[in-house]
């Protein structure tokens, strides 16, 4: 079971480092932004998996808790920055750019 | 050192992968919104880091911090210069 | 510029690729740095100051003096970034910004905003009080705390939450959650034991030492998070109104 | 030593008297009359107070007053010997003449900043006196930088382009030497000798390399440059754009007597005389100060502002008196001390009467006084006095010492100094004697000054004609510092 | 009143979270709530027409309805597969549409549900709500007339029979 | 039975996710991609926790009871802020007057703006 | 009981005075005045206590924190040396709290054109209280760690007052920041280096720890201290990594530069001192790994180049401020010099060149109060107008150049005399030449206080005129500190060989003897 | 090639950091964007805190939290103390990085407030063209 469990968290690790493709293709800031909240959400899991398997899991719900309110917290910012302040395009400023070339 | 350096090695190196490439990426958009934001993944994937290393004091405050609230500054900081960045 | 960096980065890389291969191996329970000082507040902890979590317990009580100075970092880092950016308030009064042509209500995030913000609260309160039995203490629970108010000031806006949270009384209650620490710390003097030495609380408290010593950790931890919610708020505050005081993010 | 003859810390009193008068003459700046009694009382304070010494210091004995202690083995100390009861009493002696002659020449040309003036003055007296009682190459160190410093104000105070030039060098040569080079040969000594205490053997242990000792001579030989040793001579022509009273006092006495005596100091208390002639150091030492000894006259004279003939005469005579040091020999350091008082009576003479000059007549150089020994004759005739004394000649106390020292020489075995002294005096008496000539003996056409010039101020006459009277009297009576000097010699 | 009832709201959570059923945590967890019955019982309950009882009714109203929308959040996932990895071009399966929508819901809460409703159900994602209008994107042309025809109106019906406590009609 | 019930539920998370990030890397635009994660990542993130948290009642006492009320409560909570967030997103998309995909757009829109 | 807690007052009592400021007088400056300068002048109280316990006992006192035996609690350790430093860092800061009545007024809340910003003010003295209880702290303590945090807390402190100045200074500080965050994070990875191999914080004990013959020779250690040791050289703008200490110092405001500049490289400086020898040992550092000589060149070229681009500045402060990189040039060269004389010097020249500079920034800053204008020129007339502040300036100036009695002269005596038992030629001709280029520099500006009347730049000084002829000497509360600062210059001088005695020799480690 | 192969898994957590401590610096040092900067900088200060972590962890031990009074089966009941020490991760680097992340916080709000004054006075902030300004 223990195994079935770390298989879910790789499962669930492997799924964000494609998410992480999103966040660096973009080609907007607000996709990259998705990216990021969907890395978050399944970040709050993957502690809660760790609890699990490290049998701990009582001491990493709070970390998760925290975790869950904070990611919402931070993408709610990034959500409002061009929601309020229309002057700010959601795409790269001022030009589209390339992503990184790593 | 056998492989079973860590109970979770697995994670570990997953993990570690994703946290250098948010490193560099956040350092090399030249939109720093975009930069604040992946830096705020960055964070995100550090503080699983320190949980599955046994540290869970150290990874609440990074995820009370990194996470959350340095995010914000540098958007609210964002709000107020010029977004693009030269390199 | 970049040359130079790569040089002094390549060579700091290379020196300590020395150091690595030196090094115990990691995670390994012999290596020097886990039988030394470290063991004793694991064998010591729950005895001398009945804490369970010694993260807490080394955090503040034997390594309290280091967490003093943590929380008056946070403190000076109000005070320097309140300092620095915020305007006087009659030049304020004159400048008219353009507001955004749509009001910034947006009634989704406001209702979820009402429904989250007092669970952030109480959960922040419950991660301080329980500093000692599970992770967290009086710096996150801070963090927390400062951070629902930053999630109400997401969501309506800044003007609304510092009709609530009086602009004066951040720097005010900063200043009287670092007294607290420190006054807790200062009567032990009094007491008639060594600066922060809390089992000097006892004969007040009229319990045994062992516990004076976690009650002195809980009041600690909530002199933490009291400057911590302040000054929290008053970073986003400034930072993202750019020390107007108006709007935010 | 159970009773002394004068109060214990004589010597610091001595120093600090004219310090102490500071403060009165700042407050009473504004009553002039008030202000120059508090510096004469000053001055009569501190002659007393070295005089009330001299009979014990004569007797043999040395006396010495711990200050404090600032360093492992070396402390600020004074100490009271016959060399600086020598210097002391030449300094103190003439700062009452000279204070006399200050009060005549700053109220005669009217003066700025006279309070000003007078503060320094004194400071600068207390700087000279403290080098005369050092106990220690730091202690002198110490005072001769403080005389570095406080003369500056004296040398700049007109306060003009020309004074800032002048004032710009002085410090230039007196400070970079002192630092660059006395400095580190001070501790290097220290490093060596562990102490820097004077003492009449020397102080260097025994296995100290000669090459070190080479090195460190002259070090010190250049690091003390207010002895004027070329080439760093040119800051005293510099320096002369100061009022004449500084000139005379400082220039004449206090600054460049200092240098000398300084380097006295060290040959005669750091090196030792035996050592000097045991590793034929002292040849080194008659060779450079040989060297600015000719080539000194023969600048003084192409000189034609008399000021600056004066000035490269005293360069000359500093090497002259370093020559009488360095020669090691009993006689020759006899000479070499006492001719600092000889020189010092007649070369201020010399100053005082080109002040008066230009006091009454504004006139500077030496092609513009033909005939004013007829208007002025009193002051002409100290100028005679004064420079036969400077020359050698009778009946000016110079000859005395010129002839201890040329004695020296012999006594030594360096007969080219023999030359040197002889070349000198023959060139000295080249560049004075054509001034006094052509101020007495031109025919009535020639002469370029009309009857209404008369005598200088009295306060400007008197005292050239006293130190010239002094230097006559000490032609007669040497003994006085003579004595002192012997005392040195005989304790060996 | 509120303010009592945010305090045992408050105090449940404690106790729910704190796990500690001794003295002083109890206390501890009093003064919290206090606290935050004290400073926040505005955000929690702002309109305050309705008794208590009314609002456990409408809790477990509530209750029933989340079921119904858990099966609704189901299904659109699965819709979602299906447009992701249906081999045809996504040119073909795709065609997203934004409409507008009046509602007649009265309460802001009960707006912000049925928002985050729509937000949850296939095809449709709620962009803004300004007043009575909601601004909606939908996927497919399907989807966008599924709601306007059938389900938004069935999923506002059921909304306004947990707080409003009213049937609506095909509005 | 219990593990079973938790295997499913964690598979189905897992599947959801991989629709749900298929979908954000294949749709065309940004609007369509926020369908796709807003919808799946809710409930995916819903799903693995409801699992994990049945998880934790394997050895049931007081303490394992809270820590799964806990976990669910964190699903709860997700579930409340995930749509807000994605509204949040969407809404700041259109503020910025991004395009949606395929230039069909209603009447409506302009009427609104 | 007082006596045995007179170690934490010391920093205690500007701590609380901070929050105090905060809580009671947020309204009223002179409120804030009087909190800051009655603190500071109990710390200074304080610190004596402590310094005249110790000359007493001749014990090093151990101030256990909550009780904890060492390894295991933070302590504090107090020894001669501290002593010294500690009284150093409370005077200095008692005198400039004294100084600061009038300039911070007039300054701080008026940085921008027609704004005032009365808060300002207060917190200004907050942060000013928080900076030196960072610094007092760094000195008293004795945990590597503790160290670090409280580096911290006097940089973050040092940021912000630094960033009062203004304009330019916001940019300056912001590269200071960068590199000073650099420098303490270096420290950080240098302590965790240490702690891998050992296991402990505690100075004492990894002391005990290192010297075992294995750890000597392990690349770890030695990558720790080199670490540790750029870290503080970044933090005391040694000279490769000085670059961010003109500017910073330069824009700041009056009392700030007083207060930050004289004070944070000594206090860095002394932590190199501490580390070195109470942490790793002379051994060690001397024998095992013998970079001493290439250090002492280094430290020659720092104080030539110091000397070099002071004498090409025209603004005084920024003259002062590569003064001061020479200086530390002194101090890092007189440590290395690995023998008694040198680091008697090195300490010395701590409590000395603190003084020095502090009396120099305490005059210019009078000037520039009164003038409004930090170039040379400012100086011009000053000797008339201001006569004890270029009195002050004077002393100040001939105990950077080195003359005796001041206490110049002892410090560079000791590092010359060290540096020929050394002998290492190139740093002591360093050193002359340092000291002449000083006497140029400080000449220069005598020369252009004392003439008033000639200067090149008359023509365009014109319009000055009138508002020059205002000027008059600065009020009594600037020329208090700076009296005193220059007689505790001289008095330093003349009981130089007690102090040595007494304090700096008995802290000189064993392997140097 | 087995043992190189050996070292580098034994110690991957000591590279990881290295990589990341010279990409924060570089950053630190190169970038010409100050918020770049002030991004680097909170990545060498992770870098860091990464390294301390590792310092702390053992292996087959459990966070530093004992907790007694309800049965767990994966709670190993420690009895001496050896067992004891060695069922916990060494929370000592823990507690200092906690501090080293609050240090953290306070140098980027403070960072950050000059970056916004700093747009404010030269409405830049490249570094290059802010020289160029200063120049001027």
């Amino acid at each position: 079971m223990e195994k079935y469990i770390i298989c879910i968290g790789v499962a669930l690790l492997i799924l964000m480092l494609v998410t992480l493709v999103r966040v660096i293709r973009g080609p907007s800031t607000i996709d990259r932004l998705v990216g990021v909240n969907v890395i978050g959400t399944k970040s709050t899991i993957l502690i809660i998996i760790m609890g699990t398997l490290l049998g701990r899991v009582e001491m990493y719900v709070d970390i998760a808790l925290a975790y869950a309110l904070l990611n919402f917290i931070a993408s709610l910012a990034a959500a409002r920055f061009f929601q309020r302040h229309r002057e700010e395009s959601v795409v790269d400023a001022p030009q589209r750019q390339e992503g990184p070339s790593c | 050192m056998t492989w079973d350096a860590s109970l979770l090695w697995q994670f570990d190196f997953l993990i570690l992968l994703m946290v250098i490439i948010c490193a560099v990426a956040a350092l090399t958009f030249k939109d720093l919104i975009t930069s604040a934001v992946v830096f705020g993944a960055y964070s995100f994937l550090m503080c699983l880091l320190w949980t599955e290393m046994l540290a869970v004091d150290v990874a609440f405050t990074e995820a009370a911090v990194g996470a959350g609230v340095s995010t914000v500054f540098f958007l609210g900081t964002a709000l107020h210069i010029k977004r693009r960045a030269k390199d | 510029m970049k040359l130079l960096s790569l040089v002094i980065s390549l060579t700091l890389g290379f020196l300590l690729l020395l150091a690595t291969a030196d090094l115990p191996d990691w995670g390994d329970p012999q290596s020097p740095a886990s039988i030394h000082v470290s063991n004793y507040y694991i064998e010591n902890s729950v005895e001398q100051t009945s804490v369970p979590n010694f993260v807490t317990s080394v955090l503040a009580d034997y390594r309290g003096y280091d967490t003093m100075f943590e929380t008056i970092v946070i403190f000076c880092a109000g005070i320097t970034v309140l300092t620095i950016l915020r305007r006087s308030h009659r030049q304020k009064k004159k400048e008219v910004r353009p507001r955004p042509a749509r009001e910034g209500k947006d009634l989704i995030l406001i209702s979820a905003a009402r429904i989250i913000a007092p669970m952030m609260q109480i959960f922040a309160l419950y991660v301080v009080a329980h500093g000692h039995h599970s992770p967290g203490g009086g710096f996150q629970g801070g963090v927390i705390l400062g951070s629902s108010f930053i999630l109400l000031a997401l969501a309506y806006d800044l003007e609304t939450i510092l009709k609530r949270l009086k602009e004066r009384s951040v720097i005010i209650m900063s200043g009287i959650g670092v007294a607290i620490y420190m006054g807790i710390g200062m009567i032990c003097l009094f007491l008639g034991g060594n600066f922060l030495d809390y089992s000097a609380w006892s004969s007040v408290l009229g319990v045994s030492a062992v516990e004076a010593r976690s009650h002195g950790m809980l009041g600690v931890e909530i002199g933490v998070a009291v400057t911590v919610m302040y000054i929290m708020f008053s970073l986003y505050a400034d930072l993202s109104s750019g020390g107007e005081m108006d709007e935010g993010l | 030593m159970a009773t002394l003859p004068f109060p214990e810390a004589a010597p610091l009193l001595a120093i600090l008297v004219s310090i102490a008068a500071i403060p009165l003459i700042v407050l009473s700046g504004s009553k002039p009359n008030l202000r120059e009694f508090w510096t004469f009382l000053a001055g009569f304070i501190k002659l007393g107070l070295v005089l009330s010494m001299a009979g014990y210091i004569l007797a043999g004995n040395t006396y010495t007053y711990e200050l404090c202690k600032v360093l492992p083995g070396l402390s600020l100390k004074l100490t009271v010997d016959g060399f600086g009861m020598l210097f002391a009493l030449v300094a103190s002696t003439l700062w009452i003449v000279t204070s006399m002659y200050s009060i005549g020449y700053m109220r005669g040309l009217d003066e700025h900043a006279q309070t000003r003036y007078y503060s320094f003055f004194a400071l600068a007296l207390s700087a000279t006196i403290g080098v005369a009682f050092s106990g220690n190459l730091l202690t002198m160190y110490l005072f001769y930088e403080l005389l570095s410093l406080s003369t500056y104000p004296l040398v700049t105070h007109h306060q003009d382009q020309e004074a800032r030039t002048g004032g710009r060098k002085y410090l230039t040569y007196l400070l970079s030497t002192s630092i660059g080079l006395a400095l580190p040969a001070m501790l290097v000594t220290y490093a060596l000798a562990g102490t820097l205490d004077f003492n009449v053997h020397g102080i260097f242990p025994a296995e100290t390399a000669k090459s070190t000792l080479v090195i460190l001579l002259i070090m010190f030989l250049y690091g003390f440059a207010k002895a004027g040793i070329m080439p760093f001579h040119s800051w005293l022509p510099g320096a002369m754009v100061a009022p004449t009273p500084v000139s005379a006092l400082l220039h004449a006495v206090a600054v460049v007597k200092v240098g000398v005596f300084s380097i006295g100091r060290i040959l005669t208390g750091i090196f030792g005389i035996d050592l000097l002639s045991t590793a034929s150091l002292n040849v080194i030492v008659c060779v450079i100060a040989g060297f600015t000894v000719i080539v000194s006259s023969l600048i003084a004279l192409s000189q034609d502002n008399l000021k600056r003939r004066l000035a490269f005469s005293t360069v000359g005579q500093l090497s002259y008196i370093i020559l009488g040091i360095g020669l090691a020999s009993q006689l020759g350091v006899i000479g070499g001390m006492s001719h600092i008082a000889m020189h010092a009576f007649g070369k201020i003479t010399l100053f005082f009467c080109a002040g008066a000059i230009f006091v009454a007549t504004g006139k500077k150089y030496i092609s513009e006084m033909k005939g004013i020994g007829r208007r002025m004759p009193f002051t002409m005739a100290a100028f005679f006095v004064g420079a036969l004394s400077v020359i050698g000649l009778p009946p000016g106390g110079g000859l005395i010492t010129k002839l201890q020292m040329a004695s020296g020489a012999m006594q030594a075995d360096l007969l080219f100094v023999l030359v040197i002294y002889l070349v000198s005096s023959l060139l000295n008496a080249a560049y004075f004697f054509p001034i006094v000539y052509n101020a007495f003996f031109c025919t009535e056409e020639e002469a370029m000054f009309d009857k209404k010039v008369a005598e200088a101020p009295m306060l400007c006459v008197l005292p050239p004609v006293i130190t010239a009277a002094i230097s006559v009297g000490l032609f007669f009576f040497p003994g006085l510092f003579v004595d002192f000097a012997r005392l040195m010699v005989t304790g060996l | 009143m509120y303010h009592l009832l945010m305090f045992i709201l408050m105090m449940l959570f404690w106790i729910l979270m704190s796990g500690k059923f001794d003295t002083f945590h109890l206390v501890l967890g009093a003064i919290s709530s206090l606290i935050v019955a004290w400073s926040s019982t505005d955000l929690l309950f702002q309109d305050r027409g309705k008794s208590p009882a009314a609002r456990a009714s409408e809790a477990g109203r509530f209750v029933l309805y989340a079921c119904w929308l858990f099966w609704q959040i189901v299904l659109a996932n699965f819709h979602v597969i299906y447009l992701s990895l249906t081999p045809k071009p996504i040119k073909e399966t795709l065609s997203p549409h934004i409409f507008n929508f009046k509602t007649t819901l009265k309460t802001d809460f009960a707006r912000f549900v049925l928002a985050n409703s729509i937000t949850l159900t296939p095809g449709t994602v709620t962009i803004r709500v300004s007043e009575d209008i909601f601004v909606v994107h939908a996927i497919t042309v399907k989807a966008a007339g599924d709601l306007e025809g059938g389900s938004i109106s069935e999923m506002e019906r059921r909304v306004a029979w947990v707080f409003e406590k009213r049937e609506i009609g095909g509005a | 039975m219990l593990d079973f019930i938790v295997i499913v539920l964690l598979s189905a998370g897992i599947l959801f996710f991989f629709g749900t990030i298929n979908g954000l890397l294949r749709f065309p635009d940004f609007y369509t991609r926020m369908h796709a994660a807003g919808k799946g990542d809710t409930l995916s993130t819903v799903l693995i926790l409801l699992g994990l948290a049945l998880y934790s009642f394997h050895h049931p006492s007081v303490q394992d009871l809270l820590t799964g009320y806990k976990i669910i409560f964190i699903a709860v909570l997700i579930a409340i802020a995930s749509p807000t967030a994605t509204h949040a997103l969407m809404d700041a998309g259109y503020e910025s007057g991004i395009k949606p995909w395929g230039g069909e757009t209603d009447s409506e829109e302009e009427v609104d703006k | 009981m007082i006596k045995e807690q007179l170690p934490i007052l010391i920093l205690a009592v500007p701590l609380l005075a901070s929050f105090a400021i905060t809580l009671f007088a947020r309204k009223s400056k002179i409120a804030a005045f009087a909190l800051l300068v009655g603190a500071m002048g109990m710390s200074f109280v304080f610190a004596i206590g402590v310094m005249r316990q110790i000359l007493d006992t001749g014990r090093v006192i151990h101030y256990h924190i909550g009780n904890w035996q060492p390894p295991f609690g933070i302590e504090l350790v107090i020894d001669h040396l501290n002593a010294m430093v500690l009284v150093l860092v409370s005077g200095a800061a008692f005198l400039t709290a004294i100084y600061s009545k009038n300039t911070v007024p007039a300054e701080v809340p008026y940085r921008f054109p027609g704004e005032e910003v009365p808060e300002r003010v207060p917190n200004y003295y907050t942060l000013y209280a928080l900076l030196v209880t960072g610094l007092l702290g760094i000195v008293a303590t004795g945990d590597a760690f503790n160290m670090f945090v409280l580096l911290e807390i006097s940089a973050l402190s040092s940021y912000a007052l630094l960033a009062l100045g203004g304009g330019r200074a916001y940019f300056a500080t912001f590269k200071y920041l960068i590199v000073g965050t650099i420098g303490a994070c270096f420290y950080l990875l240098g302590v965790g280096y240490l702690y891998i191999k050992t296991g402990s914080l505690n100075m004492p004990d990894l002391k005990v720890i290192l010297t075992s013959p294995a750890l000597a020779e392990s690349p770890t250690v030695m990558i720790a201290f080199m670490l540790i040791i750029t870290g503080i050289w970044i933090k005391m703008a040694f000279f490769p990594l000085h670059g961010w200490l003109p500017n910073a110092y330069t824009y700041a405001s009056t009392t700030t530069s007083c207060l930050v500049a004289p004070l944070m490289t000594k206090v860095s400086v002394y932590m190199m001192i501490r580390l070195m020898f109470s942490v790793f040992s002379a051994h060690y550092i001397f024998d095992r790994l013998g970079w001493q000589n290439g250090v002492v060149w280094l430290a020659a070229a720092a104080i030539l180049f110091g000397s070099i681009s002071a004498l090409g500045q025209t603004n005084l402060k920024r003259m002062l401020c590569y003064i001061i990189v020479a200086e530390v040039g002194y101090m890092v060269g007189g440590v290395w010099l690995a023998n008694a004389d040198g680091l008697i010097g090195a300490t010395y020249h701590i409590l000395s060149d603190a003084m020095m500079t502090l009396c120099l920034f305490m005059a210019v800053g009078a000037v520039i109060y009164k003038t409004g204008d930090a170039s040379l020129y400012a100086m011009r007339g000053i000797f008339r107008k201001m006569p004890v502040t270029s009195v002050v300036f004077v002393i100040g100036a001939l105990a950077m150049i080195g003359i005796p009695p001041t206490c110049g002269f002892f410090s560079k005596w000791y590092l010359v005399s060290g540096a020929i038992e050394a002998r290492h030629w190139g740093f002591a001709v360093a050193l002359l030449i340092s000291s002449l280029i000083n006497a140029v520099i400080f000449f220069r500006i005598i020369e252009i206080g004392y003439f008033p009347l000639f200067d090149e730049q008359e023509g365009e000084g014109g319009h000055h005129a009138h508002d020059r002829a205002v000027i008059a000497e600065a009020p009594f509360s600037m020329l208090l500190p700076m009296v005193l600062t220059a007689l505790s210059l001289i008095a330093i001088g003349l009981y130089s060989n007690e102090i040595i005695t007494g304090l700096v020799g008995r802290t000189i480690p064993a392997g140097l003897l | 090639m087995n043992e190189i192969l050996t070292a580098i898994i034994a110690k991957y957590n000591y590279w990881s950091f290295l990589i990341l401590l010279l990409i924060g610096l570089h950053a630190m040092i190169s970038k010409n964007n100050l918020v770049k900067k002030v991004i680097g900088m909170s990545i060498f200060q992770s870098a860091i805190i990464l390294f301390y972590v590792s310092i702390g962890y053992k292996k087959g031990a459990t966070i530093p939290i004992t907790e007694h009074g309800h049965g767990h089966a994966n709670e190993v009941v420690h009895q001496t103390a050896a067992e004891m020490v060695a069922g916990f991760a060494n929370p000592l680097p823990h507690v200092l990085m906690l501090t080293a992340i609050v240090v953290g916080v306070g140098t980027l709000g403070v960072a950050l407030a000059l970056v916004q004054k700093i747009h404010r006075v030269y409405g830049t902030i490249e570094e290059d063209e802010i020289l160029e300004k200063i120049k001027e």
